[in-house]
């Protein structure tokens, strides 16, 4: 005789501790078992694709700084390939190095941040948050320097980037490179061993090799589940292809592997912009492109490795300054599909953790 | 690997950041360092090198630039040059993404180093003509290498005169030299 | 029964003075004001000992994550505390809708009650002492469990789902940790020969956290199971269940759940400095050398210590999951527990009266149980364990030099 | 005990006031229609019994009391009843209501005569040896060995009986619930 219990629902979100940003999923709770999922999003829906369309190409680059408001960097890059594959534009060598290892720095930043709020979601206090917001400070630092911005950069634009970084951005850059794999060091002694961390997410939120290639989702998250795809190799753009990197891939494709996929792909970040500052060419960063520039007709789609997936721009030209149609195709949006299949079977408590370790960020969902 | 060691590491980090140095600095009393490219929200902008032209509030994706000329029959090399009687910056609404400047061929408006400016009010979170002429003019080097050039920290607190702001002293530039140097010069 | 009047200096010495002021027919009052007079100061201790506790693990929590934690109000923020008081009564009480009156006006007052009523037996000097109960530890651990019942009621009587969560997980693990925590203090019975506090801490010719590893690290761990602080602080988990079971409560309601909550913190503190670190003596030399401090200060500064070790372990370790809490409970803890029960009480069985070097045999023999204890859990638990790190390896793909 | 306290009032007055606490509460848990407020009232008679005990110089008996009942079965009492869908109103229609009450006067009624009828005065003058008074003082001023020593050595049967019944009861409940 099995008593039966009653199921209890309950709204996580909008406003929630551990939602990372207006995210709402009503869960259908039996005791303390996830039975059923109902994500619910747009509450921060700002209609970035729509205002796109009255934006010059020039201008849909400050939006783009606020899709996935923690690598605004790789957000600019992406949109950034997809308007001179448009309109055809040629980068100078240098601004492409610059690209590189400006949006390998905000790969640091970003899984910094994305560890950072996984390891709150466990419950640890905010100390690892607040050691993970000192190392991110020290990039945002050096944005600062390069763009007089810290988070909504704005720093490419269509056939280069906007400045020369300072001169005292290049010391400031090694001392960070110099210091950065100790923090990393004790980053990791802190948490990856810890035996409450490794029981919390070993084996949690499976997300099984097949599920994840069906789904479509990229990115760590891809990678953690045991599929080697980088597009930084599998199709590299900019100078990626010059760049000797490893791909951290998991075996399990549990949060555990997730989250160390991101703290090991900090450590080959930092080796790309290593090599971006020992092969970086003299030359011009910007090639002339005029303010107002009018695209041929016709479409182009690029897309890179963002620090939540692959992040693609779709665009469509009918030959005026702005598009006609902007199509994002957002990591952490689609990275969500296999959201219900990871939840269903556990506990309320690894619901926090398996979303935690998807690293998504709503601005990104919501568009 | 004995049982818990993993924890006594963390534990062991954790007590070494006891001893560190904080990170964090008191606001009002202590600053970080702010970088001289820093956009900030005061704008700096030289009245005698502006010629109305609006090209700032053609690009700015916002559209909060509003600038309102009439002819002023003062002629330069180009031609006539516009008086300005409105030049509102409705800072409520910007994004300090700086293409105003990027814009601005002859090097009239700068970005600010400010970022203290909550007001109760939106209405009051609008820079004015006569603001713009008033303030301190502590441009940030966002987008003027030749300011950067010269070494210029807008946080020292000295002021750079209007001659002093632009590519070139004095001398107004032509278009073709102007889309040269602007182009080529980054 | 021996009264309290017989062991507890301060008590006689108040009640003379009360006798002393009082007229004759009116002796009987001076036992009322004498009890009522050290409840007052004993009441008022803790409660500033908690706000300065609260003061002290902001700005040392801070310290641990490198910020500085709360330093504005008054010199270094040591009013800290009373300005947040001060917000805490002038916020609006709100009572939702669906709240069950009475149970959530008495959730509060019983948890700050319960708290309150242990410092009862905790002796602070040689003899000063509310009461020496010669269930002492037994006290100890049976008062808090109407903690329990305020924790569940708060959070069933404020309608609300998250509140029904944290209470019932409060509820099924507070009851659990009860067990270790009660047979983890019978090694240290069996020492003792008594259950009074006050012997417990004359028992102590070495203090029993060396001569009680076992006891001490399931009485630490239980204990802060106990006060929810984390990694067990699950029944207030913010990042899953927003506040847990006072999610509901606002303005002084809040506070005082605060303040049981960081009372717990003091208390259980004084219990840990009694039980195993020698009290009011001086920590580890013999006690019949020259006292340095006075015994409060031995006491209070013992106190501080315990409080910063629950600090640090709250800066560092993340919060386990419902089932692996109670699984360590039962799984760990209960017979870590029994384990040391049996290894204390053989051990006092064969030395009845113990001299200062079978002491230190003890010492030897417990701490050789611990580490066995360790080594063995490892093991068992080693064989289907790589390490963690192993399960994510890098995959190189050449780069194509062009 | 060395007088004084407890012949003067208060004592007396202590008592009155935690017996009458003591029987509203349980009286609370018979009359009240909310099953939360009447499992609160039971938590009250618990708590007020703990209380009767430590004057009766049982603390051990009173610790206990609130450990067990209080604490824990009290608890287990509330989880249970939360687990009810409309706990406002209690069960209305009881067909057993005469029954049960004619059970409980029947209960009522033995309980008094048992009360008027007992001689309660057991230590009177003329019994209260010497030998008895120190046997008492001794069970009094330390009462958990006392205790410990009648449980494990004259009543040790009767107690690990208990205990098996104990845990019998356990397994059951556990193979009730769990099903297959």
């Amino acid at each position: 005789m099995a008593l039966p219990s009653e199921s209890i629902t309950i709204n996580l979100g909008p406003q929630h501790p551990s939602t990372h940003g207006v995210f709402r999923i009503r869960v259908t709770l039996d005791g303390e078992v996830i039975q059923d999922i109902e994500p619910i999003f747009g509450y921060l829906h700002r209609g970035t694709e729509k205002l796109a369309e009255e934006r010059t190409y020039t201008q849909i680059v400050t939006l783009t700084d606020r899709l996935d408001y923690t690598s605004s960097m790789i957000n600019n890059q992406a949109y950034v390939m997809a308007t001179e594959k448009l309109a055809g534009l040629e980068v100078p060598e240098r601004a492409q190095y610059l690209r590189v290892l400006t949006a390998e720095l905000q790969r640091v930043a970003s899984h910094l941040m994305g560890i950072g709020f996984f390891l709150q979601d466990l419950g640890a206090m905010g100390t690892p948050l607040m050691y993970c917001f000192r190392e991110r400070e020290r990039i945002l630092d050096l944005f600062e320097m390069i763009c007089g911005a810290r988070v909504t950069v704005s720093y490419m634009r269509p056939g280069g980037v906007t400045q020369e970084p300072p001169p005292e951005f290049w010391p400031a850059l090694k001392e960070l490179l110099s210091e950065f794999p100790h923090y990393i060091d004790e980053l990791e002694r802190l948490i990856l061993e810890n035996e409450i961390v490794v029981a919390r997410t070993k084996g949690v939120g499976l997300l099984p090799r097949e599920l994840a290639i069906d789904s479509s989702i990229s990115g760590p998250n891809l990678r953690a589940s045991g599929v080697a795809w980088d597009l930084r190799k599998a199709d590299p753009y900019d100078v990626y292809g010059r760049m000797d990197f490893d791909i951290p891939v998991g075996s399990n494709g549990d949060s555990y592997d997730r989250f160390l996929v991101r703290v090991m792909e900090i450590h080959q970040s930092l080796r790309i912009v290593e090599q971006c500052v020992q092969q970086i060419p003299d030359g011009p960063i910007r090639s002339e492109v005029p303010y107002f520039f009018r695209p041929p007709p016709g479409d182009a789609y690029a897309h890179v490795e963002a620090s939540k997936g692959e992040l693609g721009f779709y665009l469509v030209s009918d030959g005026g300054i702005a598009p006609y149609r902007c199509k994002i195709r957002a990591p952490s949006f689609i990275n969500l599909t296999a959201l219900t299949e990871m939840l269903l079977g556990w506990k309320v408590a690894d619901l926090m953790v398996i979303f935690g370790s998807l690293d998504v960020n709503m601005g990104e969902v919501d568009r | 690997m004995p049982f818990g060691l993993g924890i006594a590491k963390g534990m062991m980090v954790t007590l070494r950041n006891l001893a560190r140095k904080p990170v964090t600095v008191q606001y009002p009393e202590q600053r970080v360092t702010q970088n001289p490219r820093f956009r900030g929200e005061d704008f700096v902008w030289y009245e005698e090198r502006c010629t109305g032209c609006a090209s700032c509030a053609k690009y700015c994706p916002q559209g909060i630039i509003k600038i309102v000329t009439s002819p002023s029959g003062e002629q330069t090399q180009e031609g006539e040059k516009y008086k300005l009687e409105t030049f509102d910056i409705e800072i409520a609404r910007c994004m300090f993404c700086g293409l105003c400047v990027e814009a601005c061929p002859y090097d009239a408006l700068h970005m600010g180093t400010g970022f203290e400016r909550a007001m109760p009010r939106k209405s009051d979170l609008v820079i004015t003509v006569d603001e713009l002429r008033a303030s301190a003019k502590r441009p940030s080097t966002w987008f003027r290498p030749q300011l950067q050039d010269r070494g210029y920290d807008p946080a020292s607190g000295e002021e750079v005169s209007w001659q002093d702001a632009g590519r070139e002293a004095t001398v107004a530039p032509t278009y073709d030299d102007m889309l040269k140097r602007w182009v080529e010069k980054r | 029964m021996e009264s309290s009047f017989d062991k507890n200096a301060l008590f006689a010495n108040l009640n003379d003075i009360f006798l002393d002021l009082l007229p004759e027919s009116l002796s009987w009052m001076a036992y009322l004001g004498t009890g009522l007079t050290i409840i007052l100061i004993m009441v008022n201790a803790v409660l500033m000992l908690t706000a300065f506790g609260t003061y002290m693990e902001r700005r040392v929590l801070g310290r641990f994550q490198t910020r500085l934690g709360p330093n504005r109000v008054g010199p270094f923020g040591l009013l800290q505390p009373l300005a947040d008081l001060l917000k805490l009564i002038t916020k609006e009480d709100l009572r939702p809708e669906s709240a069950d009156k009475i149970t959530f006006f008495l959730a509060p007052v019983l948890m700050v009650t319960s708290m309150l009523v242990v410092v009862a037996v905790v002796p602070f000097g040689k003899d000063s002492f509310l009461a020496d109960l010669n269930i002492g530890v037994l006290y100890l651990v049976g008062i808090p469990t109407i903690a329990t019942v305020s924790m569940f009621l708060g959070g069933w009587g404020s309608g609300n789902r998250f509140a029904l969560l944290g209470a019932a997980r409060a509820v099924a693990m507070l009851i659990s940790y009860e067990v270790p925590m009660i047979v983890s203090l019978a090694g240290i019975l069996i020492l003792a020969g008594s259950m009074s506090l006050v012997d417990v801490v004359q028992a102590q010719q070495i203090p029993f956290i060396l001569l009680q590893p076992i006891a001490f690290f399931v009485f630490l761990v239980s204990a802060s199971a106990e006060m929810n602080r984390s990694p067990f602080d699950l029944m207030e988990a913010e990042s899953e269940l927003t506040a847990g079971f006072h999610t509901e409560f606002s303005g002084m309601r809040f506070g005082l759940l605060q303040l049981a909550e960081f009372g717990e913190v003091v208390v259980t503190s004084a219990i840990l400095a009694t039980l195993f670190l020698r009290g009011w003596e001086n920590p580890f030399i013999p006690a019949d050398w020259q006292q340095v401090l006075p015994p409060q200060l031995w006491l209070i500064g013992k106190m501080l210590f315990f409080m910063l070790i629950f600090t640090w372990i709250r800066a560092t370790l993340p919060r386990m999951r419902i089932d692996q809490v109670m699984a360590f409970a039962w799984k760990v803890l209960f017979p870590l527990a029994l384990i040391n029960m049996f290894v204390t009480a053989a051990l006092v069985v064969a030395w009845p009266d113990p001299t200062y070097t079978q002491l230190w045999i003890m010492v030897g023999v417990n701490w050789a149980v611990a580490i066995g204890c360790l080594t063995g859990y490892t093991l068992s638990r080693g064989r289907h364990r790589q390490k963690p790190t192993e399960s994510v390896r890098l995959v190189q793909i050449p780069a194509e030099v062009n | 005990m060395t007088g004084g306290i407890e012949e003067s009032g208060i004592f007396t007055a202590i008592w009155w006031v935690i017996a009458t606490l003591t029987v509203a509460a349980a009286l609370l848990v018979v009359f009240l229609q909310d099953l939360v407020k009447a499992a609160m009232g039971l938590i009250g008679t618990f708590l007020g019994i703990a209380g009767l005990f430590v004057m009766l110089n049982a603390e051990f008996l009173a610790v206990v009391q609130i450990l067990v009942y209080a604490g824990a079965v009290s608890i287990l009492l509330i989880f249970g009843i939360m687990m009810i869908r409309d706990t406002q109103r209690g069960s209305q229609a009881n067909s057993l209501r005469i029954p049960a009450f004619a059970l409980g006067a029947v209960l009522v009624g033995i309980i008094t005569f048992v009360v008027l009828d007992t001689q309660w005065n057991l230590l009177g003058e003329a019994m209260l040896t010497a030998a008895v008074q120190a046997g008492v003082e001794e069970a009094f001023s330390d009462s958990p060995p006392v205790l410990g020593g009648l449980l494990l050595r004259e009543f040790v049967l009767p107690l690990e009986a208990a205990a098996l019944l104990l845990t019998a009861t356990l397994v059951g409940a556990i193979a009730l619930v769990k099903g297959e």
